[in-house]
């Protein structure tokens, strides 16, 4: 653990943003959504390199959430173009659009996974079951090889012993801790977090960071909503701050939380960093 | 001489019970599949799948089994369709209680929060196996007390099949009372074993409910 | 036409409602009655074999209108409304309405004794319609109480609920005779005389069948073995016409 | 279908109709209140109450509505209860319902997320408000198609109070079917009838459903 | 926001916890509690006084939800005396010792308000529904006073704009800000918080800490759970440690964070410290 905080956070995305055979693994370009009257996303651009880990932090209600899930297309998408790995998400490449069939959209989101905020275990079945369930589903193993890696990845998050618990017996954190050992398993190209922390201890948090840095020393890509400044800046290799529905700031990490000039910005972290100077 | 009479009657008893629970099961099990079915494609099919199904719940809930049966057994006839009076029988059993089993899990999966698909979606599941395997499973459990009640009424309405010629339980009691004037003893006799398989459903039922407890 | 069809295929499907002793009634698994014992003597004549169907009697006329059989052999009174719609067989028995009692009722001798009593019957039955006709007739007041099925006139009367039930004198002897400690039959029967008779469907098809249903009848009834049968369920034996008799109401 | 028949019976079989719909509106509305306060009572968790009350919905579900009416009918006198046909039909069939409702809402409660009735307690509500206010509307979701269920099968054992002389439909058109022998248009005019009632029935209740669910933005399965 | 976070932590409640006059609001001694084979709380005593603020901080499945639900009875404890204003939690205090009636549980709650992890928002009522309804049926308040207050309140926690909308239709931060003020409203004598801030962003959670401090300057006594370490330490007059179901360490924030030898501690908050300094 001591050894990955040691890494300037700062250096290690300037050196892949600089590597020219990158190509974009997420690409976000002009997207709007509405709920109804109210427009939650304005005309948002991101784009997310292969192996990259991206943070979107901003005010509650600036749309992260609501971006994270136009990514997958839980969420549809009013105007622009979302793409992973080239492909449009969730609309045929022709003008009108139309929308994929789902088969095509199953496809995609096979390879991006998602960590929900509420986390949405299915509570008539136990942690390993919510974890291997998906492997049987989609991914076609066996019961048992389905069995034997959840465990693994169970093990890995901590929760050997309550394995066999079914969701409403299991602490906050635990649940939160099943949530994402249920996407890490598929293993997807890209994985979506929205707020993997918030129910997690200091400690844990620390794990969580130390597993999201495995993955992305393995060639994971993500893109986390989260409110601990701490781990994106730990985390991430670029941070973007939403607000109103913008992205108003876009950069390292290093950027967001100490150079920006964005008003906006400094004022939201000013209580931050005056909190966490004791 | 009651005792006598009902000893001789027993085993025609007996055979009428047994010819209900078959055909109760078999239309159970129909009405289950049919149930499930008509719930998905109402809530997944579009407005033409919707519109269906409305078609379906409504006729078969709003004309009586009776008429059904009736319908099924002399009126497809007249379009060419023979069908045997068992095959009948399970038929419209099936088919009515597929619209009351329909409601039933509609209902129940109203008490599903929306997350729970969506994390299945998210994972790359097909919406098939969705309802399989997330939806359905706890929109079962769910209603088990409510299915329970399904299950017994269609057994009671089994006694309605007699139109098409099966002699199940009631009829067979009927006719025995009716030949020996022992009304009284026939019924108290059949309700008896009404009241046995019955029981036996709701045993089963909160059986069920105890195994799929998750809290 | 059907009867070419029966006599082809050999057999004469027939269904009545076996839950109206004496005619129809199964002991065990086998149908008896009267209408049994007639029917396979009609069969015997017109060489074929007589197949029946039990079926409750909501479903018997529908399904003689399908087709799923040819003769519903239920005792029916005739009557002109039923006419309109049924080709009927000439009689195969009796059924001139008359009442019964509880067996200790000593209150009730003759018909005229239901002045001022309650007395039950089969709603929408040709015999609580005459039996209406005879109170009003002789102007007696009496409540009537009307039962969608007979037999549960039979159980309200042990009750204690009427004092009296109506229905055809067949039916009310074999009753009184299987419990003879709670019924007794009121004689004589008050009614004028009325029969049952089977019923075939209308129309040209069928005609020929039903022609071919009377003439074995009338020929049972002319050499006895009709008598027999009569004399062996009900005690006793009735002249019957053998015509179609023209009803009454 | 014979125009002659409806001028005769037509007005026989609408009054028929109108105690069809008498009975039944009364005896569901005792069977749910029956059947509510019993699955209120259950909740109480006292042992031998609830073996009581188990007993009683196994035995009323379990045995024909034909033979609870009879014994109500013939056995009530016995111990005193002199009912007449309407009021013993009406009182059988919310007896009879009462069994089936009691079930429905014993399994809507069990559905109602803990959560909901933590806040509740924890803000010191009292049980009646938590009742009425938090469990009532979120079980409402999820029972109400089943609650119609019963009642539309309740409009249908209605006919079994024909056999009291209770004169409803089936009452009077038995009277059609006997007199006539018209027993297809019997069987149509009592589909008619019956349907017209459930379709009335569920319309209202689809109303309800809709305005009690308004707060779902999305229908389960759906993909976004 | 700065003349609060200008204070220091540590002097605050030393001054209060030796006021002599200062009469305990929740006296926990020695309560222990098992969910069936396992104990989960072991002989845990603490003791908050009036006006005070302790946070309970410690690993993922320590107990610390499960302690605060005990103190308002949602859960029963199998030993030990949990006492709020001096009287007995749940049990009356004769021996062997019975459940109270419910009526006296409720007028206990009435005075204990609860913020849970999950919000437990009720789904068919609006933010300014769910905050009026406990005023009008426990406070007795009439329809249009009860709506004028939770409007108040909402206001206050910055919902103003989506005061009509249902829980649904809400983002994680606004729901729990709905249940804050569901609370608060209610103007209890004590207010637990489990996890208050999990679903919120820093800016935010600076405003709750605000929310709170105001709170405890007109003397509201609050226990909170909560894995943010800066918000303890700012909102604290004591902070305890419970791991393994054990309270291990007790003390002023400073004490705590900084000076606590129990090496379960320390290892505990190094990964934080480690990460929030950048
Ligand atoms: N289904 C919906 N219908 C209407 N409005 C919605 C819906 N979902 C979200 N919103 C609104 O859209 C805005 C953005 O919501 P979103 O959940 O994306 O915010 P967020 O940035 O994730 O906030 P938080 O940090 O609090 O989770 C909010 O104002 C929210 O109230
Ligand atoms: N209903 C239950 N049945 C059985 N075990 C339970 C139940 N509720 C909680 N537990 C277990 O009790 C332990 C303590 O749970 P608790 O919720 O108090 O932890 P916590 O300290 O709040 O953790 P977190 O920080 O993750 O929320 C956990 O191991 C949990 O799995
Ligand atoms: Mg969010
Ligand atoms: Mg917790």
């Amino acid at each position: 653990m001591s050894a990955a905080s040691d890494q300037n956070a700062a250096t290690v995305p300037a050196a892949k943003a600089t590597d020219p055979t990158a190509t974009p693994m997420i690409e976000i370009a002009n997207v709007s959504k509405s709920f109804g009257q109210t427009q939650v996303l304005r005309n948002v651009s991101l784009t997310v390199n292969r192996s990259e880990v991206v943070c979107l932090i901003g005010p509650s209600g600036s749309g992260k959430s609501t971006l994270l899930r136009c990514i997958n297309f839980l969420e549809t998408y009013d105007a622009g173009e979302i793409r992973i790995e080239g492909r449009l998400v969730g609309y045929t490449e022709e003008t009108p659009r139309r929308r994929v069939p789902n088969r095509q959209l199953r496809e995609l989101r096979r390879n991006v996974g998602m960590v929900f905020q509420h986390f949405n275990l299915w509570p008539h079945m136990t942690a390993l079951e919510n974890v291997a369930e998906a492997l049987v589903q989609v991914r076609g193993l066996p019961a048992a090889e389905a069995k034997s890696r959840a465990e693994a990845v169970l093990t890995r998050v901590g929760l050997a012993e309550r394995m066999h618990a079914y969701p409403n017996r299991l602490s906050g954190g635990q649940q939160q801790r099943v949530a994402i050992a249920r996407v890490v398993a598929m293993e997807p190209h890209v994985i979506l977090f929205d707020e993997p922390t918030s129910a997690l201890d200091p400690e844990l948090v620390g794990e969580v960071l130390q597993v999201m840095r495995d993955l992305a020393a393995d060639g994971m890509t993500m893109v986390v909503v989260t409110h601990e400044m701490g781990f994106a800046a730990h985390v991430a290799d670029r941070v973007a701050f939403l607000d109103g529905g913008r992205i108003v700031e876009y950069g390292t990490p290093t950027h967001v939380f100490h150079e920006s000039a964005e008003p906006r910005v400094r004022q939201f972290l000013q209580t931050y960093h005056e909190r966490n100077s004791f | 001489m009651s005792f006598t009479v009902l000893a001789n009657n027993l085993p025609f008893l007996l055979k009428g019970a047994g010819m209900t629970i078959a055909v109760s099961l078999a239309g159970i099990l129909l009405g289950q599949i049919i149930g499930a079915l008509t719930c998905v494609m109402r809530l997944s099919g579009g407005r033409a799948g919707d519109l269906v199904g409305a078609v379906y719940v409504s006729f078969f809930r709003g004309v009586p089994l009776l008429i059904q049966l009736l319908l099924i057994y002399y009126m497809l006839p007249l379009i060419g369709i023979n069908v045997p009076p068992l095959v009948a029988a399970i038929a419209a059993l099936g088919l009515a209680s597929g619209a009351y089993v329909s409601e039933i899990y509609r209902g129940a999966l109203n008490a599903i929060p929306h997350g729970q698909s969506e994390a299945a979606l998210a994972l790359g599941f097909s919406e098939s196996r969705i309802w399989r395997r997330i939806l359905l499973p706890q929109a079962f459990r769910i209603s088990i007390p409510a299915l329970v009640n399904e299950l017994i009424l269609l057994l009671k309405a089994s006694s309605l099949i007699s139109v098409v010629g099966v002699a199940e339980l009631t009829r067979v009691s009927q006719t025995a009372a009716a030949t020996t004037y022992r009304h009284l003893e026939m019924y108290a006799m059949a309700g008896l074993i009404y009241l046995v398989i019955n029981g036996c459903l709701a045993l089963l039922g909160s059986y069920a409910e105890r195994r799929l407890k998750t809290a | 036409d059907t009867l070419a069809n029966v006599k082809a295929a050999g057999v004469l499907k027939v269904a009545t409602e076996m839950q109206f002793p004496p005619f129809d009634m199964i002991e065990g698994e086998t149908y008896k009655g009267i209408d049994r014992e007639l029917i396979d003597e009609v069969a015997k004549e017109m060489g074929v074999k007589a197949e029946y169907l039990d079926l409750p009697w909501t479903s018997v006329l529908p399904g003689l209108e399908a087709k799923k059989f040819d003769l519903v052999i239920a005792p029916v009174t005739i009557t002109k409304e039923r006419m309109a719609r049924y080709a009927f067989t000439i009689p195969i028995s009796e059924a001139t309405a008359a009442l019964m009692k509880r067996a200790g009722d000593a209150s009730i001798t003759k018909p005229e004794d239901i002045n001022g009593k309650k007395v039950g019957g089969g709603k929408g039955t040709s015999q609580l319609a005459q039996i209406k006709e005879f109170a009003a007739a002789k102007g007696l007041k009496v409540e009537f109480k009307e039962y969608v099925d007979s037999n549960q006139s039979y159980a309200e009367l042990a009750a204690g609920r009427v004092d009296a039930s109506v229905n055809s004198l067949p039916n009310l002897s074999y009753a009184a005779a299987q419990r003879p400690d709670t019924f007794g039959v009121v004689l004589p029967p008050f009614g004028k005389p009325t029969y049952f008779s089977w019923v075939g469907r209308k129309g040209e098809e069928d005609a020929s069948l039903v022609a071919a249903v009377n003439e074995a009848l009338a020929k049972i009834n002319k050499d006895g073995r009709m008598a027999a049968i009569h004399k062996k369920w009900l005690g006793a034996t009735s002249e019957l016409p053998t015509t179609v008799p023209e009803p009454s109401f | 279908m014979d125009m002659d028949l409806i001028s005769r019976y037509g007005p026989s079989l609408l009054s028929g109709f109108g105690m069809t719909v008498l009975c039944w509106a009364s005896g569901t509305a005792l069977g749910i209140v029956i059947g509510f306060v019993i699955a209120l009572l259950q909740r109480l968790g006292w042992a031998p109450l609830n073996a009581v009350l188990r007993a009683y919905i196994e035995v009323v579900r379990g045995t024909p509505f034909l033979v609870q009416l009879f014994l109500l009918y013939y056995g009530g006198p016995s111990f005193g209860l002199q009912l007449e046909a309407t009021s013993a039909g009406i009182v059988g069939l919310g007896i009879y319902g009462s069994a089936y409702f009691a079930e429905i809402f014993r399994g809507g409660f069990l559905a109602v997320p803990r959560g909901y009735v933590e806040a509740a307690e924890s803000l010191g509500m009292p049980p009646g408000a938590i009742l009425r206010r938090i469990v009532m509307p979120t079980m409402l979701v999820q029972i109400l198609p089943t609650l119609v269920n019963m009642m539309i099968i309740l409009t249908k054992e209605t006919v079994v109070l024909s056999l009291l002389t209770v004169p409803e439909l089936m009452y009077e058109a038995q009277t059609m079917a006997a007199e006539t022998f018209a027993s297809f248009e019997t069987i149509f005019v009592m589909a008619v009838f019956y349907w017209l009632l459930v379709e009335v029935l569920s319309r209202l209740a689809r109303r309800v459903e809709a305005r009690l669910t308004h707060y779902l933005s999305a229908k389960p399965g759906t993909t976004a």
